[in-house]
């Protein structure tokens, strides 16, 4: 077909490289057999429809073994619910048990302790205005939710790329996974996380974390991967086991493209809250999905910006106590 | 009984308005009327629906006819007892703003509009008319679907998909407000078509038949009842009692939406002012000491 | 070989070939020159049948023209690269056959090494750089700081401690990673070009503290530098490399006045000859030189270096005579001998290494 | 109230550390002040709720302000608009005017020339397997969609990230702008984009380009921010023009990073189909949304495998054209 | 000053502080030590009250400690560091008061640097590295890569255009970091210790290659150094910094033999002298001493250096007598003050510096 031998031509000449692969002696004749296949399946299809369909038995057989599934793993499930739970409910009812101006006074302070005087100022002021728009609740619920979902996923997600970074073979097998994990759409596992863990928070969680952890692990590996050769061979010639190279060296030395991505889990975690209020959690993103219900944007807006304010106040304390960590790994 | 005893009822708090509105007004009787305490757990469709098979939640008020498939594929029917309508006098149907009509008197019924298709033609519409679909995943998006075939306008729609029926609204008023030509699908008793002067194409007069076939004809009015996990039939018999003689009618349901979007009001506040309103009409849902619970109640809410 | 003992470092048959695959080896070990097998292979030699033994205690200085393979080779004694043939032994036992925890023992307790490139870490100050092996070799805090801030001291930076490696100059950093070095305080000691980028005063004085160091805990040094006066001044021995291969290994003033070939002579030229030039290098040890020799007013000893013999040719009429420690006579320096080795290092170097008089 | 000065020991406690804001001279005051202030209002309110609520008002006030907008920027929308359906539709025609075996055999082909002969394969497969799951379609409209947005995410986002990492003041304005795109809920600028551009792609894209831009942008930013000084400093002192630096000296040695910020682009863009599809846009998005309307979740999970095999060739595409990118700009 | 013509360069008052805020300038200003101002406000006093003028073709040595501040000058040069004070004037234009875009065109045209660090560019080959100030400078393609493939050919690497720079030694890395600063052909050069990793034989290589050029084209450099040797044979000048002060500035044998302070002496005490110590600054030209010379077998031209009296003095009996140019008598040298000057260096230099004949 002249549009594809074209192509060719055309990405040869806008590329002016040989194909890469070349190299092996197979994949030429390979490659052209695959064409053959492909154009041989066009010949005898009807050309622009595709010959024969099965999804949808594929997909019925994915429900039934979801069914299987549900029937018998319902014990651990129970069982990762009930930690999930377990912490949210601890942190909720300790935030509840302190009313709202200590707990703005305990946040602003925080900030003051941890980032600098003027992010006290803004977590101060954002909170109290969120207050004034009658979102105070919403937002110790957000914050409970989020507290638990970055703190999880910053658990998972560091170590996992630091792993990732020791091993290229591992490296090769994660990256699809974590494409996968933040390219399939959560409604699609949402639904089934209700049958297994009922409504209401414990599928949000997991649902934010399979979406917020793969930043933070690809950039972990990313900045361990980067660092100067010559630094670390001086580490390697002190005779460091591997975990001391991790933590006295490759971690301090990764940090500020672990803070990027430890950032971007933490925005993408609150990216999530609408999301995860369409399966029962609630807070600022169930405001949200409200005000939208009734097209009433102003008001999602408002919630939204509540979001975006409790975002900016856990990046903020987040990467401070990042950078604290480095300087304790840096110090002897 | 004693109190201690009574169950909480878990309503489904679906995210439109006027499930909220009915949601928290039936709350409000069930809590101070029978004495159950309850709990709104909020979600979308799905997952709401999926939360009352599961018993998450005990009552869900609106189940329209798009979920009928899902409570046809339901292993035990009886998970869930599906009582009397929430909402009535419910159409569906293909609509253009009045203005459209009245500017084109002649494109009447949807048999008209191959030859008035060049009016929604848009931009990305790809020389078609633009005609917005029902949400897809409910019923009417299959059934819209069957309809273009059936009426031979393959070539003359393009179909758009709005995602929800927030789009879906929004999409319609706003070109409403700009005075722009609008076709597509719309049900009702709704707030756009309470507040917005649009008319309904003529279709073919529904029936059995014709539904059971290629589906070339009007809908049919449509019931959008209330469901209940099996165990609130024993565990709070008078509840479902309560339930089954809901019944919130288009009337009060439209002036009650109203009246929220005027006043700027929270669905509770719209809840407690439908019960202040409208008195008569649920106290016919109640026995009379209920009633009076409730009005008490009702009393002290500013 | 000057120090005496058993060989505490033992270098057998190392190869090492810089290559994406395998390619270039077997031509490096059929001797192929290290230009042809780049430009056939693209592989490049780092060492080639390398072969080396270091007694304890011993200062062995290696030289050689810059990408000779002098780094290469020291990274390969504690593996930071793997050699692609060969063995390196420790005391005895095989560090190329090493598993991955006994190479770690052995490069926190035997084998420490400065870098060529310092291989600071830019996010710890000074003293915790210094610190840091001490630190993974399980020394306890306090005694780890105090070790830290003594190498510190020794090497000037006492003051520096709190610094970051970013606020000090190249000579300053190269020096903090000295002090890490030394720190360790392991009986094996790897230097690449420890001194390169100092001042005369601040290494002059290094090389007194190394050789101080030396001589009270008899350390096993590899040392590369390319100032032949500095392997003069502390090697016991010096190993001259080109393209990978030991050209010639021997004590300083063998290597200096007998170089090996042209490549080492030239190598060599610009030492300061002065004070390696003995007596015994120069003079004339031939039967009829001797026979004429009465007069003993002009006598030097055997090893008195040229910086002693000149004086004394100074105030002498006639040719000098060349005693041993027995004071036998063994030899004669005829004045004008004298006069030709202090003008041309160089003369005497070949003179010597011709064994005849310089004409 | 002792509950928060209990919390301020134990912060102090926790981070062995005086504020450190603590340097100027009025932050002590200040803070005191502000904390007193928080407990007088608590004072005067009943402790746990907060005194007034004006989140309603404000929220209408914002409608009114969006519909003056839909009043008076038409031209402007409609402007932007028609730039962006003129993309699509052209991309889309071209995709639907080739069948699809000549679509699978370009993008295997492209896979091969640009990456590796394995990736040609498993374009190939992949794309295959979601024609027998009959999302042939759905996966060109996809496509199309994703190609334009991440393309013009890229142009966007990497300038942006350049011209941020140039100036400190930028930076600091950026930052807070960048959390609140990527917080945001799309959700709440839908409905109001749905008022300005209509129903269909245009909203889609536009949401899209909200939420993928930051990543990139503060990756390209970063990358270009911890480069050694050593090497920043030599180019310097050629006397290299600020555009010289950036094109010959600091976007290649970033590019490490910028790929890293790419990659996170093009999967969040395509996070976004599910979302997009909610108003109007079609394709594979849609297929999910469809299928979980059904509450089929078996068949949500093959839309959403195409949605992560799109992906996945977008990104490793994309990945290779940037490091090609790199190897040009390295070269004299 | 051994170099004639008008300044090229001349630096004016200059001091450079680092510091996060403007403390400490203050007290450098009134002249308090370095270790005092660090003390007290943490700021490091890098360059203080700096003056120099270089003429156009001179070669300027920069010596000094570790840490004492020469990076930093050559930095404040071409603006690398803001200077705290002072001025830099290139040709008549101030540089320390040029817009950006002026800058801009003086680091292309004027201005190149060789760096300490080297300064390569790990993501371009050895050729591209070379090239790419010159692409930078607007030369064509073609004539870059000849000039870069020609500088590369003159550090001994032509063959190594296509390597990366981690591919590379030590020592190669610096001699790329030399061509690229000299493919710039600017009429200024700043060199920052451009051969300490260099070893011996590459370095007199490059030193004569450098000389050459100077020769030649006579560029105005400035060149740090920590090796007298070099200093002495490349130098037309010398300054000696510590502390960011410049202590002394004169010619090498200036420098050497008339050291400023006992600093400058330590600091030149290594360098090989019999190079430098002349007939005329060992003599004896005091009216006895004269006064008794008739025998003119042992005559010496005032100008003659050590390394040729020497063999003139083991051939004589008696004092030597040294000449001027003239043929008038101007000075003996009795031999065993000869002998005293071979021996020790130091001697020499102390018996010129007080003026009279070593005791
Ligand atoms: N960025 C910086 N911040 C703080 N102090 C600095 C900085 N750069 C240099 N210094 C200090 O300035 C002084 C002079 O440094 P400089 O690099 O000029 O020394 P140098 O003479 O080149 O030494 P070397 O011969 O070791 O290279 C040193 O004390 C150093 O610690
Ligand atoms: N990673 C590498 N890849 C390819 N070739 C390398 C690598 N490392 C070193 N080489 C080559 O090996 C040879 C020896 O390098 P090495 O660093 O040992 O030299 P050196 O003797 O230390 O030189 P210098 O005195 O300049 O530091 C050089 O030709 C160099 O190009
Ligand atoms: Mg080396
Ligand atoms: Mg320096």
């Amino acid at each position: 077909m002249p549009p594809a031998a074209t192509r060719q031509l055309l990405t040869q000449l806008l590329t002016g490289r040989l194909p890469t692969g070349a190299g092996r002696w197979w994949s030429a004749p390979l490659a052209i057999l695959l064409v053959g296949v492909l154009f041989v399946i066009a010949y005898f299809a009807i050309a622009d429809e595709f010959p024969f369909d099965v999804g949808r038995d594929v997909g019925h057989r994915i429900d039934v073994w979801l069914d299987w599934l549900e029937d018998n793993l319902s014990p651990l499930f129970q069982a990762i619910k009930d930690v999930i739970v377990w912490f949210l409910i601890s942190l909720e009812d300790m935030m509840l048990w302190l009313t709202w101006p200590a707990m703005i006074g305990a946040i602003a302070l925080t900030s003051w302790l941890l980032v600098s005087f003027r992010m006290a100022l803004f977590s101060a002021s954002s909170l109290l205005l969120l207050a004034t728009f009658g979102l105070w609740e919403s937002t110790v619920e957000t914050l409970a939710l989020i507290i638990v979902t970055v703190t999880l996923s910053i658990m998972i997600a560091v170590p996992m790329g630091v792993w990732a970074s020791q091993s290229d073979r591992l490296d090769a097998i994660l990256r699809p996974i974590l494409d996968g994990m933040q390219t399939m759409p959560s409604f699609v596992y949402l639904v089934p996380a209700i049958a297994f863990f009922s409504l209401g928070n414990t599928p949000a969680v997991l649902a934010t974390l399979i979406y917020a952890v793969p930043p933070a692990v690809r950039l972990t590996n990313l900045g361990i991967r980067q660092l100067p050769a010559e630094t670390l061979e001086a580490a390697e010639s002190f005779g460091m086991t591997r975990n001391q190279m991790l933590l006295k060296v490759k971690i301090p030395l990764a940090i500020p493209t672990i803070m990027a991505g430890v950032n971007q889990t933490t925005l993408m975690a609150l990216s999530m809250v609408v999301i995860a209020s369409l399966v029962g959690a609630g807070g600022l993103g169930l405001d949200v999905n409200r005000a939208l219900g009734r097209i009433e944007p102003g008001n999602g807006f408002l919630a939204g910006l509540g979001i975006v304010f409790v975002a900016i106040i856990i990046d903020r304390v987040t990467q401070a106590l990042t950078r604290r960590q480095q300087a304790a790994l840096g110090s002897d | 009984g004693g109190e201690e005893e009574k169950t909480t009822v878990v309503f489904s708090d679906l995210n439109w308005t006027s499930s909220e509105i009915q949601v928290r007004a039936a709350a409000y009787i069930v809590e101070h009327g029978l004495g159950y305490p309850t709990e709104l757990v909020a979600g979308d469709t799905v997952s709401l629906f999926q939360g009352l098979i599961n018993g998450d939640t005990q009552v869900t008020m609106e189940i329209w006819p798009a979920q009928q498939p899902w409570i046809d594929e339901l292993e035990d029917p009886d998970t869930i007892a599906l009582l009397g309508d929430s909402l009535d006098e419910n159409w569906e149907g293909w609509v253009i703003p009045q203005y459209v009509k009245d500017a084109n008197p002649g494109l009447v019924s949807v048999s008209d509009l191959p030859e008035y298709m060049d009016l929604f033609v848009t931009a990305d519409s790809r020389g078609k008319a633009r005609f917005i679909d029902c949400v897809p995943g409910w019923a009417c998006e299959q059934v819209n679907g069957n309809k273009v075939v059936a009426y031979g306008l393959e070539d003359v729609l393009e179909l758009v998909k709005p995602g929800s029926g927030a789009a879906l609204f929004e999409d319609l008023e706003s070109t409403y407000a700009r005075g722009e030509a609008w076709l597509g699908y719309m049900w009702g008793p709704t707030k756009p078509t309470a507040t917005l002067d649009l008319y309904r194409l003529e279709e073919p007069e529904w029936s059995e038949d014709c539904w059971n076939g290629d589906q070339g004809c009007a809908y049919p009015t449509s019931e959008v009842r209330i469901a209940v996990f099996h165990t609130l039939l024993e565990d709070a018999p008078d509840v479902v009692e309560f339930l089954r003689a809901w019944d919130f009618s288009a009337d009060v349901q439209v002036q009650s939406e109203i009246w929220m979007s005027d006043n700027n009001a929270s669905p509770d506040e719209a809840a407690i002012w439908y019960l202040k309103t409208y008195p008569d009409t649920w106290s016919a849902f109640v026995s009379s000491d209920v009633a009076e619970a409730v009005l008490e109640a009702l009393a002290e809410e500013s | 070989m000057t120090a005496n003992g058993e060989p505490a470092l033992s270098i057998q048959g190392l190869y090492k070939l810089f290559a994406d695959d395998g390619s270039g080896l077997q031509m490096a070990l059929e001797g192929l020159s290290k230009d042809v097998i780049q430009e056939r292979t693209g592989a490049v030699v780092g060492l080639r049948d390398v072969n080396i033994e270091i007694v304890r205690g011993e200062l062995f200085v290696v030289m050689g023209l810059s990408g000779c393979g002098k780094s290469t080779l020291v990274r390969c004694i504690n593996r930071l690269i793997e050699p692609s043939v060969g063995q390196v032994w420790l005391n005895g036992r095989e560090i190329t056959a090493m598993r991955e925890d006994e190479l770690r023992e052995a490069r926190r307790n035997d084998l420490a090494m400065v870098f060529q490139h310092f291989g600071l870490m830019p996010h710890r100050n000074v003293l915790d750089n210094v610190a840091l092996p001490l630190e993974v070799a399980g020394i306890t805090k306090p005694a780890r700081r105090e070790r830290a801030a003594t190498a510190l001291e020794l090497v000037g930076l006492g003051e520096w401690g709190g610094s970051m490696p970013n606020q000090l100059s190249g000579g300053m950093k190269q020096r903090v990673g000295l002090a890490r070095g030394l720190a360790m305080e392991t009986p094996v000691l790897l230097m690449d070009e420890p001194f390169s980028a100092l001042d005369p005063v601040i290494r002059r004085d290094l090389q007194d503290e190394l050789l101080a160091l030396q001589e009270a805990v008899q350390k096993t040094i590899v040392f590369i530098t390319h100032d032949l006066n500095e392997a003069v001044r502390v090697g016991d021995r010096i190993a001259i490399m080109r393209d990978g291969e030991i050209v010639q290994v021997g004590a300083p003033n063998d290597v200096v006045l007998n170089p090996a070939d042209s490549f080492v002579r030239e190598f060599t030229q610009d030492v300061r000859l002065h004070g390696m030039v003995t007596a015994a290098s120069i003079m004339d040890s031939s039967e009829e030189a001797l026979a004429g020799q009465t007069d003993d007013r002009y006598v030097v000893l055997e090893d008195a270096v040229l910086d002693e013999l000149v004086p004394a040719g100074l105030s002498a009429t006639q040719p000098l005579q060349v005693v041993n420690r027995a004071g036998a006579l063994v030899g004669v320096i005829p004045l004008e001998r004298l006069a030709r080795a202090m003008v041309s290092d160089e003369a005497a170097v070949a003179a010597t290494a011709e064994g005849e008089p310089a004409a």
